[in-house]
């Protein structure tokens, strides 16, 4: 039981880039300077996460977030982060879709081939589509970062 | 007598009552060894194997409490429930499926209507308009409401015939004080079908919501509630050959999202402090506590069981039966049957001279028939015509013209019994 | 630490779980291809076979609509209905079936007391008591009804051991403004059992009406209403091995008599006229449109169930689950068990650092242990503890102690793939 | 089917003295001298009944009634009438209680002895006993009479 190998059950939803990222936030970070800032909520767990956003024209130039929820939330966030940097407003969103279908899904079959690339970092979230509760997780600080681009104040993953 | 449209012209194939027949366990029954003859659909309808098998189903593999379990068990069970709001929304060709609301009952769906939307957004000297033919649970909420907050009750009278009288009912409105009309879309009492859509028509016209009843209505007729373009509708799950415990509020989002809630508690929050809370998005808003999970499932098997028969086939078959039973009826020495309406569905009151409704009702019962007597919980409706009771046979998908002919039969001896 | 007695002390036959658990036919199911073990009964319990079969046997032979009809089959599901209410009047010690009252849940039970208690009976300026740890169900009610009637909420705090500070509790009564005292009998969040007969002598003492939320306590400890000496008392069948959809309010007649209805409908008037209505005797005033039939029936035969185990023997079950539980869960590194009250039943919420305890719920569920994470719909006493949520584990008749080793040795790896 | 004894499933609940009771009632009248009167109303079904009652010291002198409902509770009114004439109020009450046993039981095996003749009178009534709803019925003029005798003004037989 406590030989590693013995994970192999929990590891396929909570692959070690996800136990890394959850531990380890590399974007866990208020930014001074921000464009745009937005709160997201589960009501139905109590996650919170807040995401700000510096532009540069109409590229992502940075993200920071803070987040207080679980290890796949705060992952998910941190994955996000990085996915989306130096990204347009316009991919950005096209990349929310798309892994929120791989988030609900599993897959993401008919993802626009130029998404493939990006995708495949978020790809070690597509387990939780087994727990349709969980999904909100992985969502949320997405749903945060889309609200703010769209200078909305608060995003609910309800 | 124009009974809904000819099953012929409707190009349906007819239904296959035998096959039907064979999915409701309860109609092998033998009532003091006569064959059950059941014609109380009206009042509750039974319930196909399908109905009993999900439910049974769901209690004997996956059943958790929902929403808010991060296991296998309550997050199968959530899907299961929730589909039942899918499968509804679908029924009733809503916008979206936030528009479902889940309650008990017809009843609790209009007191909820009665409450959020009487106290939460009528205003004072408002009035509420009802019609002469309306069940106690689309009465007694709002006269409740019309004591406690001062909105005016109206009531719409009927014909003769057991119509909705439309010019009297559009003058109740000329004032503009109507913010609601909230009328029954069939008569538990009468089968009366009321014009829904010139109904609308004439409430919005004055600036007035519309809320139908529509318990009985949705058992005979497909409800498109964008066609019928009212603001709420309401239902009964018992009635639509699903379990008891579970109705449908439904309404349109915005107006949904207007109203505060009713109930308070768990699932139906967002955050809660003591000095204050929020609430949860539509439909959760309305859903305080741990929901009819079991009878979610249930109604869903129930919906899914209706769709697959058909609505047309459904109609026509009632609309045939009813034709039937009208004539057979008017066969029958000394028996009146209550209401003319032009439109109607496969539910039929009537009264028998020299034999008193409760009596007819356990004479038939002796025989193996199953109708209802009394004021049909209708009693306004009684006055009107006069009457302290009725005995009332109403019809389901499962009953046959044979059933009828029995019931006819069986009205002759008694009437003769009672000579 | 004293988890109630000691089960050999109590001198009743302990529980044969073996033969328990052959009684609910889904604790058989595999999850992921691992045993089901599941400990999350206090969101809501799994249903023996009789419970089923009781629903079952209804709906495939005796079925209609109840209170009304005059047929057999009417007649002989009111009886079956009816029963039900027998059997909780007993189970409870209940001085009259009238007394018993059927709602959807406790939730519901709640609000039609803070409804026509609390809007019917108490007048503005008076208080209700809660406490510091309620469910939102018992909590949101008293919100609503302090901000359209002008009640005062106050609440009462608990220590840090999660019971209830009882000097504090009895300082909030001391300016005699307080009508009602509506106070958990058992925690869901912390297993914490209140003492109720000391919160009833405190509040008659001052002129205060007691309700106790026993949804949690019905399924631990036998109910004796008279010796408890409340004035009302809810709790919700969904937890005591019933079906989902019914639950009970059960209240003293004069106070249930003094009180105007809830809901308004079929079933709980006397007469209608447009211009006023009168109502049914209790219960029925308060139980309006066709009620929980099929989930009345099952309820009884849940009761029925529970009173055959024995209450002595399931709480001693519980007793020594719950010993063995808190000790093999204080030998888990990192592990915070909230609340540590003398008197307690089987929930136990608990935290462990560095795993969020929706990680620690799915890490489990993986391992087909079920438990609950979150807030528990008790928010305000989530801050109470600096916290936002926990896991809960919790205990039903059919729980073994093998099912608390491996929630043990799965929280040791799940601590350990998050070391 | 038109034959008399098809009758048979019917009779044994509508016996023949129901049936002649319940169309031509001997007592279905206000009395003008009266000493007590009470209505009685069942909710659930909207029979009503209305009880006059004529005293001789402590005997029951003359009673007459109104009655609107079915056969049943005007047969059982007529034959209640029938029954308590010239007897005390002790005696009626209990009579009353004899026959509340009979009407929901079918049988009235422990009744005293002294009753055994007046409730011979009312044994037709006894089939009711398998319609609980209809056991209103049979008692519903019974507590509209006993509420006079109590001086209470209304029965409910809910
Ligand atoms: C203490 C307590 N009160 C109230 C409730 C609400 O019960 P229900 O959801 O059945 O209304 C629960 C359970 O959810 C509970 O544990
Ligand atoms: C027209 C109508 N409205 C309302 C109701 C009430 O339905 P429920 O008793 O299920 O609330 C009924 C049936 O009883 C009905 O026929």
């Amino acid at each position: 039981m406590t030989q590693t190998d013995s994970f192999d059950d929990l590891r396929d939803l909570y692959q070690e880039v996800i136990l890394d990222h959850g531990r380890r936030p590399r974007h866990a970070q208020r930014l001074e300077a921000f464009d745009a800032t937005a709160k997201g909520d589960n009501p139905m767990c109590g996650d919170r996460v807040q995401v700000w956003v510096k532009l540069d024209a109409d590229t992502i130039d940075r993200v920071g977030f803070e987040a207080r929820g679980c290890a796949i939330s705060v992952a998910s966030a941190d994955l996000m982060v990085e996915t989306v940097l130096r990204r347009s407003r316009a991919d950005t969103k096209a990349l929310f879709e798309a892994f929120r279908t791989l988030a609900r899904t599993g897959v993401c079959s008919d993802c626009a081939a130029a998404l493939a690339e990006p995708m495949e970092r978020l790809a070690p979230l597509a387990g939780v589509h087994e727990y349709p509760s969980r999904v909100k997780c992985a969502t949320l600080p997405w749903h945060a970062l889309i609200a703010a681009l769209d200078g909305t104040k608060e995003a609910s993953s309800e | 007598m124009n009974v809904m449209t000819n099953p012929a012209a409707l190009d349906v194939a007819p239904l296959d009552v035998g096959r039907i027949r064979q999915d409701f366990p309860i109609l092998t029954q033998t009532i003091r060894g006569k064959p059950l003859v059941f014609l109380d659909s009206a009042a509750s309808a039974q319930k196909p194997r399908v109905v009993i098998d999900a439910m049974v189903h769901a209690m004997e593999t996956q059943y958790a409490n929902v929403h808010r379990g991060l296991h296998w068990m309550s997050e199968r069970t959530t899907e299961a429930y929730e589909a039942a709001r899918d499968a509804v929304a679908e029924l009733m060709n809503a916008n979206d499926r936030s528009e479902v609301v889940f309650v008990r009952n017809s009843t609790e769906a209009i007191n909820l209507l009665a409450h959020s939307y009487g106290r939460g957004v009528l205003k004072r000297g408002q009035a509420v308009v009802i019609s002469g033919m309306e069940h106690h649970s689309n009465i007694v909420p709002w006269q409740l409401l019309r004591d406690a907050h001062g909105i005016e009750l109206r009531v719409a009278p009927i014909t003769d015939a057991g119509e909705l009288d439309m010019a009297a009912f559009e003058a109740l409105l000329e004032d503009g004080k109507v913010g609601l009309v909230a009328i029954t879309h069939m008569s538990n009492v009468l089968g009366s079908i009321t014009p829904a859509e010139r109904i609308v028509r004439i409430a919005h016209a004055h600036g007035a919501k519309v809320m139908f009843d529509g318990s009985q209505a949705i058992v005979h007729r497909k409800i498109d509630v964008r066609a019928l373009g009212c603001d709420f509708y309401v239902w009964t799950g018992h009635k639509l050959y699903g379990p008891t415990g579970i109705g449908v509020l439904w309404g349109k989002r915005d107006l949904l999202e207007r109203m505060p809630p009713f109930l308070g508690g768990g699932d139906m929050i967002s955050s809660v402090t003591y000095e204050q809370s929020t609430w949860a998005a539509v439909p959760h808003k309305f859903e305080a506590g741990t929901p009819a999970i079991l009878e979610g499932i249930g109604l869903k098997a129930a919906v899914d069981y209706v769709r697959a028969v058909g609505y047309d086939a459904m109609a026509a078959h009632e609309a045939s039966l009813t034709e039937h039973a009208l004539s057979r009826l008017a066969a029958v020495d000394g028996l009146r049957v209550l209401g003319q309406a032009q439109d109607r569905g496969g539910v039929i009151s009537f009264t028998l001279d020299k034999a008193h409704a409760h009596d007819v009702a356990t004479l038939l019962d002796r025989q193996g028939i199953a109708v209802r007597a009394g004021h049909h919980c209708a009693e306004p409706l009684m006055h009107r015509f006069n009457l302290d009771s009725t005995a009332r046979a109403s019809f389901g998908i499962y009953t046959t013209h044979a059933e009828i002919d029995a019931l006819a039969d069986g009205l002759i001896r008694v009437r003769e019994f009672f000579k």
